[in-house]
């Protein structure tokens, strides 16, 4: 089955979902806190815009909801929350150091290559439209969670995180026409208070360490002073 | 259901209540103390009538308790073995509980509430009691683990002692990791059978390499409870840690009762038996008689030097296990009985003689408040009667005519020499050595006994502790004289214990020793009457004879009391009690001629003229298997820890690698 | 007709007592002779033992009941091995008594006690004896035991009386086995009777005592007891290497002739080892503490050869 | 069904109360109210089930595995309420934490319970996910409720770690759901588990098996498995110890109650394929690793609370080994371990929290002589212990016996392994323990306050199990083992 067997709907959600992953790559990339709300923010109406093909092409009309509670939350709720955080904790002009840019980036490719091996046998299946979104979907949830390992910034691990949780909408939406309504509501609100907690704890960790580098939270490890084995310390 | 049997369930039910009472009496313990050590004699009472009954009685009665799990209720049963192992826990409850509310009363004015010690020893007996008599894998675990928290407790009673606390983990680890191996036993015979009941696993039997697992299982972890060479550090640190009564104890019946755990294993459950097991038995059992033996000679502590002696007894009992392995498994069944009987005879005497002499120490210790040998001597003086019950369990513990110890030593001995009938000459020749072991091991023995009695007892007092000391009550001269008399009883009247003994073979293996009864009481003669025999009673009546005559026909030297002097001085200034030979110069021949077995840290301090000697004597068991094991540990957690760093990112690469990995599995 | 058998083991018991100091004698007046002294007269030894078992004993203060009553103790326990070691007559009703073990046991008894009589008074020469008699006892037990065994592997049984019947009637037979327990046993005894070059029994120097040091606080009618129960232990040895590995001439029916017959051989054999025993202590000289664990170590090599050639040599012979 | 409500609702309704609520000390007794009527509709919902069967209805289904579960998560619900109440007033008297934040410390509380009894109870694959993620929501704000930097850091790992986890378990949940349109005649029944479960032979076996892999992952965060497990000692070690009584005892087994709920999934749709028992293999390899590794941990703990949380991960390890494994007796084993870990884990908690309060610090080092301080917060730590190691004749003994024999049955080579890792983790956590109860103590402690009956009454369960299990317990216990396992083991 080629593309040209696809309607042109279809072809439109693999267009959508392609640039879906492109701007995982952008957030992956970006270094600039604002420009990758920004991105982030395309995310979720790149996301949004899929789920509503989807609807259309399938005619199921709760997947309209399912649209416009991700273009809410995902595009303009979420995107707007971190962006006042920003400016309130005064972090507009922050620009992050990512160490190895180019090895990070190489890793996302890998990282999509490596998707696109593990979700073939599902793709075999021949299941219309849905196949390898999954896999970008996929690569989406991944490439998110990459950026959570790259990034210092506790902002820019939020987003790599809500990144995540965009790839995971997207499979929802396009490769099973949309879960259950309870779940995606549930779903969205624990997003959506998710979002806020992030708000809280920003504040907390600047409070008790005065910066929002992650690398700074070390505190509680393992890995420092040694017990010698027997001695029962002091009296 | 059998009447015994209800008894001995009894003895069991009465610990349990004796232990609750002491635990709900919480402060007011001391109050009850005297009831309490009633309920321990009642219950050893009950014991030792039950085992009687189980030894007995021709069918061994068996039932179920309500409790465990639902498909496999609490069975017990009780044979003769389980009868024999009754009896030998009742004779010693008797005699702690007779010492008991004395020597207790000494310790109440610590900071340890009673409540805690009466509570445990309560569980302890009735773990080691229900361990007897457990005839499923699963209750046999739940008494015997039970056994061993119970006492860890009791280890850590004095807990203020950092040493006591090392002591107690190291003992619950190593008793922790023993029964872990013995479950795995249980694990590979329950594997093969339809359930975890003695029945079923006696019936299991599983293929070969597996019987070999099962029996390495079984005696890697019964042997570390009984303290077998080389996992026997944790015993001479526990046993001195407890309370004296609780020390008699714990190796006076605890070890036998990891001795019984081994003969219901090997012998009754775990199918055919193996030349090769016997072999290995008779090695280990060797080497802990020995080192038991150096280790206990070159001691100074009175408790510690009674625990390494436990180590080597314990190792004679099972060098005659080991031998009925060997004759047993190559067919020669009659010699195998000789061997165990031999070894059940030793259990036996050995839980008399040393709950004897922990007594005695106990009793030192509660009327001196003194351990060390080094600051003891002339006790017999001030305390004539402990003095005397402590001289016969040294002789017993001797193994010399006409006491307990030397029977069960000489019929281990005769079965040894038997080995000529074996057809395997590798066999033929090992079995000697390991006797020739034995025979050193009871000439250290005598040696550490002549410097235990001799400098404690005799000589004259080192320290004003010692000049002090006064002769303990009643109640505790009455608890040595019970187990003095037992083992003078069983040293001269060997038959009718054999006799007795011969039941649990009868059952076990379905062969008796007939022929060593058959020439009346007086003669024991486990072979034949030409090949050996002994006639314990006329022996001592020959001594005693002996000495009469000499009196008689010496008679005027009788009349005249002899003269008191002062002892030879060499012509120097008199002697006094600091001159006298000291425990660790008299084990000094010995320490050097054995050196290469201990690590011996010697050293002389000069300070500011005075020169100051310091000898410690470490247990090579130490340095080899302990040390390197939690140093492993140690490096091991080391290790781990960086999967701890404690940087986020590093969690979420863990994350993502976990992911990828698993990913990259299933595809 | 039961009794006649147990009187005349009363008589050789009592014969047995009554001859050992005059092997004791015997040597003295052997070693003398080699010596080029003419030596004291052969029974100058029981002079000295009546003198002393006569005379009033005195003890410390410090004495305890352990310590009067060790001489007897050590006396009874080797005079009832003395009766139970066939002397003259192989079958006496005694040998079931005790088999040989019961009579290692015996001797250990008496060493035992004897120990603890050594530390009793709480001198410092005393404990000396008693230590280094454990050490030397400690080393010597297993070679003895393994020389029983060689024996036991052979003649299958541990009774004295049955191992002599057993190699008596074998006739005269060369084996390897027997060669090394007899060494192994003769080391033994020399180091377990406290003979040079083990110990010495004229020793009069503290410091090198073993024996002497544990008595030294005996007097009287105590001392005597003990230094007769010493002579009677050398006896003993000396009865049981003649008597088990050359056991011709011994009695094994209880007719006068017999009897007679073992009276004479045990005198001649006896005299003949106390003249060996006069030489070699003549020879040797006495060797240092810490040297004795290397001379029981041969004994025990000799022994464990004995065995393993009994095993590799002659299984089946 | 009343019940049912009752049981799932009351501490919704109570959340919503409590966060009003301004008098604390009415708040600690309602707290516990509430969670005691939760106990009430539990109990009574379980004598429904055992009476006549698993109830499905409303999007909820109770069946027996379950329902022992909720009956569990309520009684440990209310003794730690009953345990936080002067607990925590004594934490708001010394001024570590503002009345607001009692407020919310209470709300959560309630509101966590929710969230577990709503997992346990759904029959919608989506709605647990939801829930477990909604716990996460509500304890991330008591695990910083201290606000001390590590309170904060740790809180945050706790929040990060397993908001991750769980995305991936909604991955793993959206492939399920993904399987299930190409399987079930409904597809919009494609979370429902009851239809999942009746139609898992269907269900198309690589899709699955990756799904698992996801869920595993996920949901495995939650449980603790090494190496997912980083933020759980953190999270224990730094939140106020009620929580960690309730995070130990509850959160850890909502996370192996999914994992063991999709493994049936997985087990029916590759019973055909080429290897039928993946998902049981890949929780014993992640049961196995959790199980020795965390038993190493135990060796270098400073803290006393991180030291136990260390023990939560190593008996999580035990029982997701023993799920992997299957089987009627290794699934037993795993139930009953799961019942009596929680009732000796929350009880031991309950204790250190009482430990901490003698003692003024976490800090191993600086706790001591504890029996000599306070009596009964020593030996309730020192039996606790002694029954959390599997000693008898304590109701994990009895488990891991089962535990053991069923590895001896069907993996012999592993039990080694497991052997060591028990006697490592045993050595860890007594080489700690001991100084710290034994011995003399430090003059500057004082004995507190301190409410032992939730101690007593677990511990006296837990010594009750491991005498004998109750014949309607073992007959429930062995329905759920049918459930899982597919036969009955009595």
């Amino acid at each position: 089955m080629t593309l040209m067997h696809l309607s042109l709907t279809e072809q439109s959600v693999f267009v959508l979902a392609a640039l879906v992953l492109l701007s995982s790559f952008a957030l992956l990339a970006q270094t600039r806190l604002l420009s990758a709300v920004h991105a982030f923010a395309w995310q979720g109406a790149l996301v949004a815009a899929v789920t509503a093909l989807m609807a259309s092409a399938g005619d199921e009309p709760h997947l309209y909801l399912s649209a416009a509670l991700t273009l809410t939350l995902k595009a303009l709720l979420i995107p707007w929350m971190l962006h006042r955080l920003i400016r309130r904790l005064a972090l507009e002009r922050h620009v992050e150091t990512v160490r190895r840019p180019a090895v990070i980036t190489l890793a996302g490719a890998a990282i999509v290559v490596f998707c696109y091996w593990v979700v073939l046998p599902i793709a075999r299946l021949e299941l219309a439209a849905t196949r390898n979104i999954l896999a970008i979907s996929l690569s989406v949830v991944l490439l998110g969670l990459l950026m959570m390992v790259a990034r210092r910034q506790a902002v820019s691990q939020v987003i790599g995180f809500m990144s995540m949780e965009n790839g995971l909408f997207l499979a929802a939406a396009a490769a099973t026409g949309g879960m259950p309504l309870v779940v995606e509501l549930g779903v969205a609100f624990d997003v959506l208070v998710a979002a806020v907690l992030f708000g809280v704890f920003f504040l907390q960790i600047r409070d008790s360490i005065d910066s929002l580098d992650v690398d700074r939270l070390n505190r509680l490890t393992e890995t420092d002073t040694t017990t010698v084995p027997g001695t029962e310390a002091r009296p | 259901m059998a009447i015994s049997l209800q008894l001995a369930l009894a003895a069991i039910a009465v610990m349990l209540c004796a232990g609750a009472l002491a635990f709900a009496a919480g402060a007011r313990a001391s109050r009850i103390n005297d009831l309490y050590f009633l309920l321990l004699g009642a219950s050893g009472t009950l014991a030792l009538t039950a085992g009687l009954g189980g030894l007995m009685a021709s069918t061994p009665p068996a039932t179920t308790l309500p409790f465990g799990l639902p498909w496999l209720p609490w069975h017990v049963r009780l044979d003769a073995l389980s009868g024999f192992f009754l009896l030998l826990i009742g004779l010693v409850s008797i005699a702690v509980a007779l010492f008991g509310p004395s020597y207790v009363r000494g310790l109440a004015h610590g900071r340890d509430p009673l409540s805690v010690l009466g509570g445990f020893t309560g569980l302890f007996v009735a773990g080691m009691l229900t361990v007897v008599l457990a005839d499923d894998a699963f209750l046999f675990m739940v008494a015997w683990e039970l056994m061993s928290v119970a006492s860890y407790f009791l280890v850590a009673f004095q807990h203020e002692q950092a040493a006591n606390r090392r002591a107690a983990l190291l003992y619950l680890l190593m008793a922790h990791i023993g029964g872990l191996c013995i479950l795995l036993g249980f694990g590979v015979l329950a594997a093969f059978g339809h359930g975890f009941d003695f029945d079923s696993l006696r019936n299991a039997l599983p293929p070969t390499p597996w019987t070999t697992v099962a029996f390495a299982l079984a005696f890697i972890g019964f042997g570390m409870k009984a303290g077998l060479v080389p996992l026997h550090a944790w015993l001479p640190e526990a046993h001195p840690a407890a309370p004296s009564h609780i020390s008699a104890l714990m190796s006076g019946v605890m070890l036998k009762v990891a001795v019984y755990g081994f003969i219901r294993f090997v012998f009754d459950l775990n199918g055919d038996l193996h030349w090769g097991w016997g072999v290995a038995v008779l090695t280990i059992g060797s080497a802990s008689a020995l080192m038991g033996a150096l280790f206990a000679v070159v001691q100074t502590d009175l408790k510690r030097l009674l625990a390494y002696s436990s180590v080597e007894n314990v190792g004679i009992v099972f060098i005659g296990l080991g031998l009925s392995l060997v004759f047993l498994s190559t067919g020669h069944r009659l010699l195998g009985v000789i061997a165990l009987v031999a070894a059940l005879y030793h259990a036996l005497n050995h839980a008399l003689f040393k709950s004897l002499l922990f007594l005695g120490a106990g009793a030192v210790l509660h009327s001196s408040h003194e351990r060390d040998l080094e600051h003891m001597g002339g006790l017999l003086r001030r305390m004539p009667w402990t003095g005397l019950f402590f001289l016969i369990g040294c002789l017993s513990i001797a193994a010399l005519p006409p006491f307990n110890g030397f029977v069960s030593e000489w019929l281990t001995f005769q079965s040894a020499l038997q080995a000529w009938q074996l057809d395997s000459g590798v066999l033929r020749s090992l079995l000697p050595i390991a006797v020739a072991i034995l025979a050193l091991t009871g000439a250290l023995t005598a040696a550490a006994f002549v410097k235990v009695y001799g400098v404690a007892f005799l000589g004259r007092a080192r320290s004003r502790r010692i000049r002090r000391a006064r002769e303990v009550s009643l109640g505790m001269r009455a608890a040595q004289a019970w187990l003095a008399v037992l083992c003078l009883l069983l040293g001269v009247l060997p038959m009718p214990v054999v006799a007795l003994i011969d039941a649990v073979p009868r059952q076990l293996l379905g062969i008796g020793l007939a022929q060593a009864t058959r020439h009346g009481w007086l003669w024991l003669t486990p072979v034949a009457p030409a090949t050996a025999s002994y006639a314990a009673p006329l022996i001592l009546l020959c001594l005693a004879f002996a000495w009469w005559l000499v009196r008689m026909l010496l008679g005027r030297a009788r009349l005249r009391r002899p003269r008191r002097s002062d002892a030879w001085d060499c012509g120097f200034a008199p002697p006094d009690a600091r001159m006298q030979y000291s425990a660790t110069a008299f084990a000094q021949p010995i320490r050097r001629v054995f050196g290469v077995l201990f690590r011996i840290d010697e050293s002389i301090q000069n300070d500011s003229g005075t020169s100051r000697y310091r000898l410690q004597i470490a247990d090579r068991a130490w340095e080899s298997f302990y040390v390197p094991v939690a140093r492993a540990v140690q490096a091991a957690s080391r290790r781990v820890t960086w999967l701890q760093s404690g940087s986020i990112r590093v969690y979420l690469g863990w994350s993502l690698a976990t992911l990828l990995i698993l990913l990259w599995v299933i595809s | 007709m039961t009794l006649l058998p147990w009187l005349l083991t009363l008589l050789q018991a009592a014969l047995f007592a009554a001859a050992a100091p005059l092997l004791v004698g015997w040597i003295k007046k052997v070693k003398a002779r080699l010596q080029n002294r003419r030596g004291p007269p052969l029974l100058q030894v029981y002079r000295e033992l009546w003198k002393l078992l006569g005379k009033e004993a005195v003890m410390a203060h410090t004495a305890s009941p352990v310590f009067r009553a060790a001489p007897y103790v050590v006396f009874s326990a080797t005079w009832l091995v003395a009766a139970v070691i066939p002397l003259v007559a192989s079958h006496l009703p005694s040998a079931a008594m005790a088999d040989v073990i019961v009579l290692v046991g015996l001797l250990a008894l008496a060493r035992f006690v004897l120990a603890l009589a050594g530390m009793d008074i709480g001198t410092t020469f005393g404990g000396m004896g008693s230590s280094r008699e454990m050490l030397v006892s400690g080393l010597a037990e297993p070679a003895l035991l393994m020389v029983v065994f060689t024996l036991t592997m052979s003649a299958h049984t541990t009774n004295l009386a049955s191992v002599m019947d057993y190699i008596a009637g074998a006739g005269l037979l060369l084996r390897p086995s027997f060669l090394f327990a007899l060494g192994a046993l003769v080391l033994v005894a020399v180091a377990e009777t406290g003979r040079i070059p083990i110990d010495n029994p004229a020793a009069h120097l503290e410091l090198t005592m073993i024996h002497e040091a544990m008595v030294l606080e005996y007097s009287g009618i105590n001392l005597g007891l003990m230094e007769w129960a010493a002579q009677i232990k050398l006896m003993i040895y000396g009865t049981l290497i003649a008597n088990v590995f050359f056991p011709w001439g011994i009695a094994s029916e209880l007719t006068p002739v017999a009897l007679l017959i073992g009276v004479m051989a045990i005198t001649i054999k006896l005299a003949l080892l106390a003249i060996a025993l006069a030489v070699t202590e003549t020879v040797l000289a006495k060797m240092r503490l810490f040297r004795a664990p290397l001379f029981l170590n041969v004994a025990f090599l000799l022994a464990l050869l004995g065995l393993l050639s009994h095993v590799i040599l002659e299984v089946g012979a | 069904m009343i019940a049912l409500l009752v049981a799932v609702f009351t501490p919704a309704l109570g959340a919503a109360l409590l966060a009003v609520l301004p008098n604390l000390t009415l708040a600690g007794w309602l707290n516990v109210a509430l969670a005691a009527t939760s106990v009430g509709g539990a109990v009574t919902l379980a004598v429904e089930i055992l009476n006549s069967g698993a109830l499905t209805a409303h999007g909820f289904h109770i069946d027996a595995f379950n329902i022992y579960l909720v009956v569990l998560t309520a009684f440990i619900g209310l003794t730690t309420a009953i345990f936080s109440r002067p607990y925590m007033s004594h934490v708001c008297q010394s001024g570590r934490v503002s009345r607001t934040h009692m407020r919310l410390y209470h709300a959560m509380f309630q509101g966590f319970m929710f969230t577990m009894l709503v997992a346990l109870t759904t029959n919608n694959l989506g709605v647990l996910w939801v829930a477990v993620e909604g716990a996460t929501l509500a304890t991330v704000l008591l695990v910083s409720l201290y606000r001390t930097p590590e309170a904060v850091e740790a809180a945050w790992k706790y929040f990060i770690l397993c908001g991750v986890g769980i995305a991936q378990a909604l991955f793993g949940t959206v492939l399920v759901y993904f399987a299930a349109q190409h399987a079930l005649p409904d597809p919009s029944a494609g979370l429902t588990w009851t239809t999942l479960h009746a139609h898992a032979a269907q269900l198309h076996p690589t899709v699955m098996s990756i799904a698992f892999v996801f869920l595993l992952v996920g949901y495995g965060t939650k449980v603790g498995l090494v190496p997912l497990h980083n933020w759980l000692p953190d999270a224990h070690s730094e939140g106020p110890t009620p929580m960690s009584a309730v995070l130990s005892g509850l959160l850890l087994n909502i996370g192996l109650y999914a994992i063991v709920r999709l493994k049936m999934l997985t087990d029916g749709a590759l019973a055909q394929g080429t290897n039928p028992h993946l998902a049981g293999q890949l929780m014993m390899g992640f049961g196995l690793l959790s199980f020795v590794v965390a038993g190493l941990f135990l060796h270098r703990q400073r803290d006393i609370k991180r030291m136990f949380s260390y023990s939560s991960i190593e008996h999580m390890g035990l029982m997701t080994f023993a799920f992997g494994i299957g089987g009627p007796l290794a699934t037993f084993g795993a139930l009953l371990h799961m019942l009596v870990h929680s009732l000796t884990k929350s009880a031991i908690f309950v204790t250190v929290g009482h430990a901490t309060h003698v003692a003024g610090t976490q800090a191993i080092d600086h706790i001591r002589g504890l029996i000599r301080t306070q009596p009964a917060v020593g030996w309730g730590l020192l039996i606790g212990v002694v029954a959390i190691s599997g000693f008898p004749p304590f109701g994990v003994f009895t488990s891991e016996f089962l535990l053991l024999s069923a590895t001896m049955q069907y993996w012999p080579w592993l039990t080694p392994i497991l052997l060591t890792g028990l006697v490592i983790a045993f050595a860890g956590l007594f080489r700690h323990l001991q100084p710290m109860v034994y011995g003399a103590a430090p003059i500057e402690q004082r004995a507190v306050r301190a409410n032992m009956l939730p101690v007593a009454l677990h511990l006296g369960l837990v010594l009750w199990l491991g005498l004998a299990i109750p014949g309607f317990l073992s007959r429930w216990l062995d329905q759920a083992t049918q459930l899982i396992a597919g036969s009955h083991l009595l």
